[in-house]
């Protein structure tokens, strides 16, 4: 029981920084940023190319970082070049966009590195699986459930102390007023999609770490959970990621483990739609009431 | 400006009244005690209001009085923290925006809220809805009583907009109406599902002083072809003090004060919630 | 007398449609009967129909309902494994008949899971419904990874993720076998009785957009809170367009399925809910006849574009993206738009040069 | 001798090793034959002439790609080799994707009949080949899919055969290895009830292990899309399983070896011919797979001379070691090539240039029955098949040293 919750909080680790990504863009650009799965996908390949060539092998630390600095860089082209063109558009327009753009990322990268699965390497090789309480925990585990707290705390600290991170909350509350205060709306959500996609870099090594295997069809899935714990949480809610994110990856593994491995997404997303019937706008989402 | 004589208040059997030539007809509308918290702050408290069959009846207010709030509470977009809401005799409560409708309660609205992509005779149809008599199955298999029902529908469609002038627009999308326009199209679409009371929110926002005299007149017109009674909010003191028999004034969500036209405009609690002066 | 003229303006957009559809089956029958067709087209015409339909009935929701849909390929799914059962179930009757109450009974239990679900999804708003409806298709892809179906003398035997539990006869035949799905379906649709389902469905859909009803969805769609206040009830009407779409999507998937010779709960995942989205997007937002069009361009162009082989999904994303962007920037639409007006200048001087 | 006479195979001196084969008329399912023989123009000498239009089908793009891919690859080799060897007989290869998707399948197939495909080496996976051989049976075009294992394949299909092993030899087999060399006392299954492969090797496993005795303490399921097996690997730990039999495609095994050891769980892992390839996934800290045993027809450790020119060629052309797929997609071609000479022998030659797919695929029929007819390839010698298209081949038992096969 321990270990499957102990597994659960990791998986739901990677989970909420994937979710980040998606609640922070959501609550500025008010969308739904389907590319994001593609992105971790893209981050896991630099990474694991980093690691691996024979030119470059690189340390793990630098691998990571320069994977951050990939997909950071992957993140603001993509909202320059698809999305900011469409800030006036109908959301169901931009939503089309972001599943062309996650096709474009998943077929580049086919053509790219191919489809033959890779092996992440163990960037934790040296460490001893973990006794707790007489269960054993896999290092990666501790590492992403970790990660996720340091994150959660930075992200925190700086939407809520310094300028920028002010100036994005103003950005999402109200983009007309946050203008007419003098903040660069344009800057600052070109700097959402900066921090969403390098954090997606670190879910993408995570999430390779955790298990390792490296195809252009990785991203998908996770960023569709992830997606759901975000709305589970309360989309553009940064708490509620985290909270969203670690609830589904336990309700996954407590279900596969002790109801039926084929039925446990369903039973995670059985869990999103009764948490949406009695709180609509997810578990810390902010309750929007029309103004008649 | 035409100004209608002013009618005779009298009391009701509660702590109402309503003009001398609604008595003895039902009230359509009795709210007691009526009162909505929002986050615990008190928006609306203590709303006591009884409108007489054909009565016209005025809702006024500095901005944020709560006006517009007591509107939806009225037709329960909102629903009451406290008090009740009698339509024809009958408690409102737990009753949705289109239950209330089909009792008998229609609305325009302050910020306009057509059907913007539909034809003119569209919303005026869509008002209609209730009155138009076929079945989903008969519309998908196109039966005679479709046929039937339609004619008819349309027929009364352009009969109600004429009351506006509005007939000829029938085909027009409601969007590609100049302003006023809209505002009327809002009016005949409320009038279309058949209501035994009208509620106005602001009907002359934006009007010029010609435009606002047609339409007291057309306000008039409605009341006595159709002997509904109307409540309207509205911020022009012309149309209010030309057209209503009483008035309600609103501060701060409560009432305070209530009477005939030219009771208003002596009542130096009124002129002060207007002005702003403080006394003391 | 202006009723006739609005009528027909309304008559004379549905009868495009009838005929374009009709156009669409005397060219590609002609062609089959006479043998002018390649094989793959001729393999696609039954998909293409069924597309066609998966494409209006979603426009059905998104665009006159004005719901995002995520998962409407978990009813085409419901309706498929439907018509699965049913068609075997039958094994004895004509092909004809069996066709019909496959459908039928297909379109009605979608109608059933269209209106369970849309309890919950309809309570919800703009990208949380989305989400939800994304969430149902996925519940009914598991539900039915764990479907085990098998039928012998007896008659249908059905069980619940341990296919053990089918105690069939020894002559007992499974018909549907959890995750790996369906095998040995009966192959009996036929590309006539796709388009006439086609038909059918537009008329459903045209003449319930043209109605009270319509208006009524429609009404609720462009202000739900004006619409309440006319006396309309959002729920009932947005549950009657979104049942009515799951049963036409039921209809699409039954036919689709006895079209192929195997099926797997997987095939109806959320990309294929996208792909029939993109048909409707493409076509235009409650444009019946976009999205007739754009579903047939759209199944066709991968297969056209199979000589660019590993590119051709490259090609599709980048044109999908390329085509929101001109659609939907006013910039680049004025730009366009100023750029075949000079080279339609340049062409006419050209011309008279 | 045996090398030597491999080799002469491989440069297309099979015709010779057949000739003695005598003459025993074609036992042919639908007696078709002898129309086909009359259209089949004859040469005489019995040599096999021609252009042959072959087609694959398989997963190119998507999640299945590396298994598409590699069949593909194999094709190829072995039809370069075919072509290099001059001689009459060539074979033009066209590779069509399905995405792993039944639907798109189809298409696929549609698109090599327009293209004149005379038979089909395909497809890749399980259900799309369900699909494609039920037009493919009424079309009358021959299918042998090198990997297609499942028996609802060829079920019923007389046009349609396997040239891998059908699921229940290998389940049976397994559990046969494994209860003979006293291997385990509990075993554990994680197999992925998905895929009709992994499913029908663990029914027939279960079903022997059973009557053999073997106690399985531990059965966990998968789904395509999974990547945590904490809870899979968990159970089988927790009940004290020494053995972990892993009839599964080597990706997810490879995930399994991880998670058992980054819980320190150090179990026998035993694997189906899915299993080949682990070694090859790029980046696999292959010390993780040490010990595994699996049986295999193929190893692309072998030291048979068919083997070695194989895996040097495709090492050489595509930068990777050959998996299983590759390996049945080179003995795919060869097959036919062989049964075509078969018949060509037997009846004083055949041009292929312009027989129609359906004259193709009743020779084929006729001579894949044959009871005379038997095949070599990489991944066995003397395949021969039964009149359900089913085929007969010995795996191979191997065990992962230091990072290579050993045979056991």
């Amino acid at each position: 029981m321990l270990v499957h919750l102990i597994n659960g909080i990791s998986l739901g680790s990677i989970y909420a920084i994937i979710a980040l990504g998606y609640t922070m863009v959501y609550g500025i650009a008010k969308m739904l940023n389907f590319a994001h799965g593609d992105v971790i996908m893209i981050g896991g390949y630099v990474a694991f190319f980093a690691l691996t060539s024979d030119k470059l092998n690189l340390p793990a630390p630098v691998a990571v970082l320069l994977a951050i600095i990939v997909c950071t860089i992957l993140g603001i082209t993509i909202e320059r070049l698809a999305y900011k063109p469409l800030r006036a558009a109908t959301s169901l327009a931009v939503l089309i966009t972001a599943i062309g753009m996650s096709y474009f990322l998943q077929n580049s990268a086919l053509l790219l590195w191919g489809a033959n699965p890779k092996a992440f390497p163990d960037m934790f090789k040296n460490a001893e699986a973990i006794e707790l309480f007489g269960a054993k925990i896999s290092p990666v585990a501790l590492v992403a459930i970790f990660a996720n707290i340091v994150i959660m705390i930075i992200l925190t600290l700086f939407t809520t102390r310094t300028k920028m991170g002010k100036a994005m909350r103003a950005v999402s509350e109200d983009k007309g007023a946050a203008t007419l205060m003098g903040i660069n709306v344009n800057f600052t959500i070109s700097l959402t999609f900066a921090i969403g996609s390098g954090l997606a870099a670190i879910a993408g090594v995570l999430l390779c770490s955790a298990y390792p295997t490296l195809m252009p069809t990785t991203g998908s899935l996770p960023g569709i959970k992830a997606f759901t714990a975000a709305v589970f949480g309360g989309i553009g809610s940064i708490p509620g990621a985290m909270i969203g994110g670690i609830l589904l990856g336990v309700i996954e593994i407590l279900a596969r483990a002790y109801i039926s491995s084929e039925l446990a997404d369903a039973i995670v997303f059985g869990v999103l739609i009764v948490v949406l019937i009695f709180r609509p706008t997810g578990l810390l989402g902010k309750q929007i009431h029309e103004k008649v | 400006m035409s100004k209608s004589p002013e009618v005779k208040l009298v009391n009701v059997p509660s702590p109402n009244f309503v003009p001398e030539k609604d008595l003895g007809k039902p009230l359509v509308l009795e709210a007691a005690h009526l009162g909505i918290d929002f986050g615990g702050l008190v928006a609306v408290d203590e709303f006591n209001i009884g409108i007489g069959a054909t009565e016209i009846c005025g809702l006024i207010g500095p901005n944020g009085a709560g006006k517009t709030t007591i509107f939806n509470l009225l037709t329960k977009v909102y629903e009451p923290t406290r008090g009740t809401i009698m339509l024809g005799g009958r408690d409102t409560h737990n009753m949705t925006p289109s239950q209330v409708n089909q009792m008998g309660i229609a609305r325009t609205f302050q910020n306009i809220r057509l059907f913007d992509k539909l034809t003119v005779e569209e919303n005026v149809k869509i008002g209609l809805h209730n009155h138009i008599g076929y079945h989903t199955l008969a519309g998908v298999f196109r039966l005679p009583n479709y046929w039937k029902e339609e004619k008819k529908a349309h027929e009364k469609a352009l009969e109600l907009l004429d009351i506006f002038g509005m007939a000829d627009l029938a085909n027009v999308t409601a969007d590609s109406l100049p302003y006023g326009a809209q505002r009327r199209l809002e009016i005949v679409r409320a009038l279309a599902t058949g209501p035994k009371l009208l509620l106005l929110d602001e009907p002359a926002a934006g009007m010029n002083p010609s435009e606002t005299e047609e339409l007291m007149n057309n306000i008039r017109k409605i009341r006595d072809e159709f002997q509904i009674a109307v409540l309207l909010i509205e911020h022009d003191m012309n149309l209010v003090m030309g057209i209503c028999e009483s008035i309600v004034v609103l501060n701060f969500g409560r009432i305070i004060a209530k009477g005939t036209p030219s009771q208003i405009q002596g009542n130096p609690q009124v002129i002060e919630a207007y002005l702003g002066t403080h006394r003391g | 007398m202006k009723i006739f003229e609005k009528a027909s303006v309304a008559s004379r957009k549905a009868f495009l449609n009838y005929g374009i559809v009709l156009v669409f089956f005397i060219v590609f029958q002609t062609l089959v009967s006479t043998g002018n067709i390649s094989s793959a087209l001729k393999g696609q015409l039954i998909p293409i129909a069924c597309y066609m339909i998966m494409a209006v009935s979603l426009n059905l929701v998104v665009g006159i309902s004005g719901e995002l849909s995520l998962g409407h390929a978990g009813f085409m799914s419901v309706g498929a494994f439907t018509a699965v059962i049913v068609s075997s179930s039958m094994a004895g009757s004509s092909d004809m008949s069996s066709l019909i109450v496959s459908i039928i009974v297909a379109a009605v239990i979608a109608a059933i899971a269209g209106f369970l679900i849309g309890i919950p999804v309809l309570r919800l708003n703009g990208d949380y419904l989305a989400i939800v409806t994304l969430a149902f298709g996925e519940i009914i892809k598991n539900i039915l990874n764990c479907l085990y179906v098998g039928i012998d003398e007896k008659g249908v035997h059905f069980a619940f993720n341990n296919p053990a539990a089918l105690a069939m006869s020894a002559t007992g035949k499974v018909i549907i076998n959890g995750p790996m799905g369906a095998v040995g379906i009966r192959k009996i649709s036929t590309f006539t009785a796709a388009v006439i389902l086609l038909l059918i469905i537009l008329v459903i859909i045209q003449n319930l957009v043209n109605s009270r009803t319509g208006r009524a969805i429609m009404a609720i769609r462009d202000n739900r809170i004006a619409a309440e206040s006319m006396g309309l009830s959002p729920m009932k009407y947005k549950m009657l367009a979104f049942t009515v779409s799951a049963a036409m999507a039921g209809a699409a998937g039954a036919v689709y399925a006895l079209n192929y010779s195997t099926l797997v709960p997987k095939k109806f995942d959320f990309n294929t809910s996208i792909l029939v989205l993109v048909f409707v997007v493409l076509g235009g937002i409650g444009n019946m006849t976009g999205s007739i069009i754009a579903a047939g361009v759209l199944v066709v162009l991968p297969e056209l574009l199979r000589k660019f082989s590993d590119y051709r999904m490259l090609v599709y994303a980048i044109v999908l993206i390329l085509v929101m962007l001109v659609t939907n920037n006013e910039k680049l639409k004025g730009k366009i738009d100023t750029f075949f007006k000079k080279l339609r200048m340049k062409l006419s001087k050209g011309g008279r040069k | 001798m045996k090398k030597k006479l491999l080799s002469l195979i491989l440069t297309g001196a099979m015709v010779m090793a057949m000739a003695g084969c005598g003459n025993s008329g074609a036992t042919g399912s639908t007696g078709n034959t002898g129309n086909a023989g009359t259209t089949a123009t004859a040469t005489g000498d019995g040599a096999l002439t021609g252009t042959l239009k072959l087609g694959v089908i398989g997963p190119l793009t998507g999640g299945a790609a590396i298994y598409g891919n590699a069949v593909v690859n194999g094709a190829q080799i072995a039809v370069d080799e075919i072509n290099a060897l001059g001689g009459g007989f060539q074979i033009e290869l066209q590779a069509q994707d399905d995405e792993h998707d039944a639907e798109k399948s189809v298409n696929a197939y549609h698109q090599l009949q327009d293209w004149g495909v005379q038979a089909i080496a395909g497809t890749v996976t399980t259900t799309p080949c369900i699909a494609v051989s039920a037009e493919a049976n009424s079309d009358r075009v021959f299918m042998l899919t090198p990997s297609a294992s499942a028996t609802t394949v060829t079920e019923g299909k007389d046009n349609v055969f396997q040239l891998c092993f059908a699921d229940p030899n290998q389940g049976s087999a397994s559990a046969q290895y494994i209860f003979d060399n006293k291997l385990a006392t509990k075993v554990a299954i994680i197999y992925n009830n998905a895929d009709a492969y992994s499913t029908g090797i663990y029914q027939t496993f279960k079903a022997k292990a059973e009557e053999l005795g073997l106690e399985i303490v531990s059965e966990t399921t998968f789904t395509d899309d999974t990547t945590d097996f904490s809870v899979q690997v968990g159970d089988a730990q927790s009940n004290g399983a020494d053995l972990v039999f892993l009839p599964i495609y080597y990706t997810p095994a490879s995930l399994i070896l991880k998670q058992a050891d980054s819980i320190g769980y150090e179990p026998k892992f035993f694997g189906v011919d899915g299993m080949d390839g682990i070694l090859t996934i790029e980046g696999f800290d292959t010390s993780l797979a040490e010990g595994v045993m699996l049986l295999t027809p193929f190893s692309a450790d072998a030291t048979d001379d068919l083997t070695k020119n194989f895996v040097e060629k495709f090492t050489e052309k595509f930068g990777e070691v050959p998996s299983q797929f590759a390996a049945d997609g080179y003995d795919c071609a060869y097959a036919i090539k062989a049964a075509l000479e078969f018949y060509a022998a037997k009846n004083g030659g055949l041009d292929v240039t312009d027989l129609s797919a359906e004259e193709l695929c009743e020779i084929l029929i006729s001579v894949f029955t044959d009871a005379d007819f038997s095949a070599d390839g990489v991944t066995g010698l003397g395949m021969v098949w039964d009149t359900n298209g089913q085929v007969n081949k010995e795996p191979k038992a191997v065990v992962i040293k230091d990072g290579v096969y050993v045979g056991m």
